[in-house]
């Protein structure tokens, strides 16, 4: 199908712009549609737990932003209407693949099985990210545009060296594309045929920025410049992010090198909770994009093909509920960082030098708790 | 343009940069805004507010998200004439462009024999106590005041914020322009008809008698705060605010470190080969036979700057500023 | 044509590699081709003008190699067989044009009418290039890789907002094009559609590392995946690559934005005097190149077209031994900088801090001189 | 691979770096070498001679030219597991990595709460000497020293060189290791049998009563060049290579300062905040009481790195350190 077929109203140039090559598996609507090059078949069972995947992290990322409003944490950085393409490409991970996310990925975090609390706690600044990256395999939070791509390239070429049999997938935005790691990703991958995917969540802004800043041409065509495939996939339809990425990961496992995946996807909240979108955008478009919404889609496939009921998305909503209590209750308990906690980890072989800084922040600490005892 | 209608009037500090940028953007054709999202949005600490709105898309440019490119593009822009400021967002992500400051923007105007003037001024919002998130709250002045070629300034209120940007602007050599995050939304009246001392000069703040406390950016405040909360006490501390990194400008702290016979320097970096290095090292080797005692360093601690729960536990306060001048004193 | 044509024995891989797209006006016979997208009429002057350009040049270098070789210069970057593709390119440089040269662009610095000899004081290690780069449009060397692009956009940016009716033409190799800071350079450009040219001389090898470590398809095609043309002449051709720049920078001043030029070349001397490239490459590969040398076409083609005789050809050689005789003497005759040079232009407004330290360092200086009298 | 068939032989500090190398990877297989033109051509200084056509192209890994990228897929490595040694050219090429040391290399063991150990060397060509052209005669130490999560070592000696470069590779932190590349050609008998102590301590190389000199890398050469020609003249110096940066091992500096009272540091780097300012501030706090004289620093001049016909005048030598001793005895 053609992308002006997605039901989208004439002025509406952003979704329009996502132009014929756009990969579509499901309507705005919640029709399944065919595309040749890219099938994918799953039971019920796997549709609903798809579905409430999306639905949970969306209850996630609402709850966050208001802790984030009620003081409880520093920042939020909203994953909202990035659902479909994140849990898309979290669906597609298998065991052994690692991802690399940037600071938004909270769907795929959830794929991973890292407890959303962990990724709390680093908004609330108890710490820079306290999941275990190789037993998630999904790897820390990075937060210097693009560092994290040359990262996944590198860890691509272990796998290859110690025949690990899995892949890598980056996860970067649009406006990452113009930092030079990202491109120098692109060569590495490319030059050593690691077997690594690149994932780009085009959510049409860097914090203000449209994309027409980064890039004069669709961004999956970066990829052509050097020597790879690159392809735009509806970021809002879960099920094709699936597809693309299931197929673009076993590529690379099997030797065939690195994919590149435009997600072409809305951001629907503001950058972070500290942003303020009215500066930069109207209303009208998100009013656009609100209805390609990518839970909606999926709900609206459910209950037209009768693969869930009612009583199903009751289910999933008070799961939520339930959810968004655990997480209020786990944020406002957690537990402040201990002060000497900075000292540790800075290297796996403390020195002697900072060994003794911590024992004079101790000691310094503990004058103020004496005095405050003769006080 | 809103025209300024009063002389003097209260302006937090990133407003007093707003309109310094303002002024030199008026008084000069050739200065240009680079960086990300400077424009519409008027930059995350809107210092920018309002300037591509009136001086267009041409002066005030919202760039690619690369910094590596504004600092190269900027090269060749002053190459060209131009006089560009670019924004780095934070201070963390200054990293990237580090390769273009170090070995060109620092370099073409030796290597040019004075032919190619870089005439760019870099602004760095730096410094912690935001409760931000990683690379949000990085010191990294130490690096760029090691490198020849380079001059480096901090402001620590609205009235100088508004002063030397102009001048910093003005200056035919790369600037590197730190503002104290934490204290942008601090305020001051400016008055904007009377243009104070050049740019590379240290001040005195805070005349006192009994220990010299160097400071710079955000520490200015927290040393002022100590001169007062020990006033009390009946020990009276001389708080200097460097202003220049480099050069420095150390005649007025030799006169004063050669009057107190102790000196105490402060700054959020970490320690270890911090500002306070140079400055004790200076210090020591011209004031070696006034001192009382050896420069002491209040300084970040020489560990990745730490989640933001803890950063109060990190960063230099009042207390531990006075607990260096005991120390002094028990010498 | 098809580069299949172009008279390489079929042992040789890297030329036939160059491809069907490879534009080409002059055969290593020295035949003239055409080629329907690109035109180039020139008078039989300015014929023999490029082909003494070319001869000079080589002059030039094989001397600068000697000095080295007798102690005379610390290193010299040596452009044997990249001769057309540096006058090719310079011949299309206009006076508004500026270029933004690497390291290796002796042929475009003698074609802005900068003197050898300011090259090479700065290889003999008197300075970091001693000619004034507005005054020639010529900017100075740049060491660090890649990092002249990027200036090369910021100059373009300047000319679009000046007025100054130019272009920039921004040299860089084939190993360049994996910087970071290239690739950023291409982005800028594109994206502000920036009068700037990018001239790519793929020589085949940085260093010794051959083409394929830094790309997986032909470098021209880099372009692309950034939304402008790129296009890959054959840099032993001098008339296609005049051709082919000029029409780029035509496009450049005309608001048509970037184009990316690939010259296909060959190094055929070491990489500087301090490398030896017997070890990772054959004397074979060289032997073939040498077919298609830059200079020798010109030649036969003059020779061929009855556009020049013998004696014009020696003439052209007598000036070399002038110039060569010139270059000698005024290497071996160059003073030395003064020491104190060092202090100077560090600033464009010195700081009292470095005045003290010049004055100490020579005061200290001097200490030696009066106790070199006393003595 | 050649084995080693003698226990002591005279070899060069760059073979000496070359052997250390080859048994790093004959040990553990998960060391890797990266870098530019690495295989073969065996570095452009050709400490890697041989080493491709033995261990392979996957573990002598001939990168493209992006010195980020080669940072950054270590980075990547080191998570898998590999002990990736990459080596940067020249000094001055370090930059366009700065990014990916600074923010990642150095902060991910820290970020990651020792889940992901960064096991990276990065070997540096430093210091000038060798009449090179811009940018490859750089000290860029101080940058990496003043950045917590790095170590940094500087070895001065062939024995030390083939030693300390196993000693960074089996360290479990990221190591910056500093070549001193003008001493490449330094011929001394290797001991391959018998490994001297720890990476991360400072050595009194020559003792002495008068004066204390600390130097590293290419600069204890020329410190012990200066004590023996004072010798004569009945003034002894004590030598110390610090041969550790970061973490700076002071214990055996303090020591010495104390006895002899007087210290002078000697490094190429610029002076203004290189490694001598943090060494003059941590003495100074340290030994107050015994210091005769303030500690001077003799380091390069602050300016770029100068073209190579004048770069002698430039770098320290053994009349500029005898000039700062004898100005600490003019104290
Ligand atoms: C190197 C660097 N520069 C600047 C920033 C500040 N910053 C944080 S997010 C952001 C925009 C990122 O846009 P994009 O890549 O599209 O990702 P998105 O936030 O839209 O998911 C910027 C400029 C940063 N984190 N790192
Ligand atoms: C950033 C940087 N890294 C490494 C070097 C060392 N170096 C000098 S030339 C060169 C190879 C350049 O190859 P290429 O771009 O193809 O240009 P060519 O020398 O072939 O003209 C290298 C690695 C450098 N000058 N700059
Ligand atoms: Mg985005
Ligand atoms: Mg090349």
């Amino acid at each position: 199908m053609s992308s002006g077929d997605i039901g989208v109203s004439p002025g509406d140039s952003s979704f329009a712009e996502a132009g014929p090559e756009l990969i579509q598996l499901l309507t705005p609507e919640g029709e399944r549609v065919e595309h040749p090059d890219y099938a994918i078949d799953l039971s019920p069972e796997q549709l609903r737990a798809i579905y409430r995947d999306l639905a949970l992290v969306r209850r996630v990322d609402v709850e966050a932003t208001a802790l984030q409003r009620q003081g409880e944490l520093g920042i939020w950085a909203s994953l909202l209407g990035q659902e479909g393409a994140q849990i898309g490409a979290g669906w597609a991970l298998e065991a052994n693949d690692m991802a690399f996310p940037t600071y938004r990925e909270h769907g795929v975090a959830w794929c991973r099985n890292v407890d959303p609390l962990d990724i709390i706690s680093l908004f609330r600044g108890c710490d820079n990210g306290s999941w275990d990256p190789i037993a998630t395999m999904f790897n820390l939070y990075t937060v210097v545009i693009g560092a994290q791509c040359l990262h996944a390239v590198g860890y691509a070429m272990g796998m290859q060296r110690d025949g690990g049999n899995g892949a890598t997938l980056a996860f970067f935005g649009d406006g990452a594309t113009s930092q030079g790691d990202v491109n120098e990703s692109f060569i590495w991958a490319s030059v050593f045929a690691a077997p690594v995917v690149f994932f780009c969540q085009n959510n049409q802004y860097a914090i203000s920025e449209p994309i027409e800043k980064q890039s004069r041409i669709p961004l999956f065509q970066r990829a052509r410049g050097f020597g790879f495939p690159g392809v735009r996939v509806d970021g809002n339809d879960v099920l094709a992010v699936l597809a693309v990425t299931r197929k673009a990961l076993e590529a690379a496992r099997t030797g065939q090198g690195p994919t590149f995946i435009e997600a072409y996807t809305y951001r629907m909240g503001a950058h972070t909770t500290s942003d303020d979108p009215s500066r930069y955008r109207l209303a009208s478009e998100m009013e656009a994009w609100k209805l390609k919404d990518p839970i909606e889609r999926v709900r609206a496939y459910l209950i037209r093909s009768e693969q869930a009921d009612a009583e199903f998305f009751a289910a999933v909503d008070a799961e939520g509920d339930q959810l968004a209590v655990r997480i209020r209750k786990g944020t406002v308990e957690m537990p402040d960082p201990d002060a000497t906690s900075m000292f540790a980890n800075v290297y796996a072989e403390q020195t002697p030098y900072l060994t003794d800084q911590a024992a004079e922040f101790a000691e310094y600490h503990a004058s103020f708790a004496s005095a405050g005892q003769e006080a | 343009m809103a025209a300024v209608t009063q002389r003097s009037a209260p302006v937090t500090l990133g407003k007093a940069i707003n309109m310094g940028l303002r002024k030199a953007m008026e008084d000069d054709p050739k200065v240009l805004l680079m960086g990300e999202d400077i424009g519409k949005l008027g930059g995350v600490f809107r210092v920018t507010d309002g300037l591509q709105k009136d001086f267009g898309e041409d002066r005030v440019i919202d760039t690619p998200l690369a910094e590596s490119g504004i600092l190269g593009t900027a090269v060749g822009l002053a190459m060209r004439g131009f006089r560009p400021v670019c924004e780095i967002q934070f201070d963390g992500f200054i990293f990237p462009a580090y390769n273009q400051i170090v070995t060109q923007v620092a370099k073409i105007h030796s290597r040019s024999r004075g032919k190619l003037p870089m005439r760019i001024v870099i602004r760095v919002p730096f410094g912690g106590g935001i409760g931000a998130v990683e690379h949000h709250s990085e010191s990294p002045e130490a690096y760029f005041s090691h490198t020849a070629g380079l001059k480096v300034v901090a402001c620590s209120n609205p009235v100088d914020a508004y002063w030397m940007i102009q001048q910093a602007i003005r200056a035919d050599d790369p600037v590197l322009f730190f503002e104290p995050k934490r204290r942008y939304w601090e305020k001051a009246d400016l008055d904007t008809s009377l243009e104070p001392g050049p740019l590379f000069e240290t001040r005195v703040v805070r005349a006192g008698e009994d220990c010299t406390v160097l400071a710079y950016g955000p520490m200015v405040k927290t040393a002022l705060q100590a001169a007062s909360a020990v006033e009390a006490e009946g020990r009276s501390l001389e708080v200097i605010d460097l202003r220049t990194l480099s050069p420095l400008d150390l005649a007025p702290v030799f006169d004063s470190v050669r009057r107190t016979g102790r000196c105490v320097v402060v700054h959020e970096a970490p320690t270890n080969l911090g500002m306070g290095s140079e400055l004790a090292a200076r210090i020591t080797e011209q004031c070696f036979y006034s001192l009382e005692a050896p420069v002491l360093r209040v300084g970040g601690y020489d560990t990745p700057y730490p989640p933001s729960k803890i950063e109060e536990d990190y960063l230099p306060d009042l207390d531990r500023v006075l607990d260096a001048v005991d120390r002094t004193f028990a010498f």
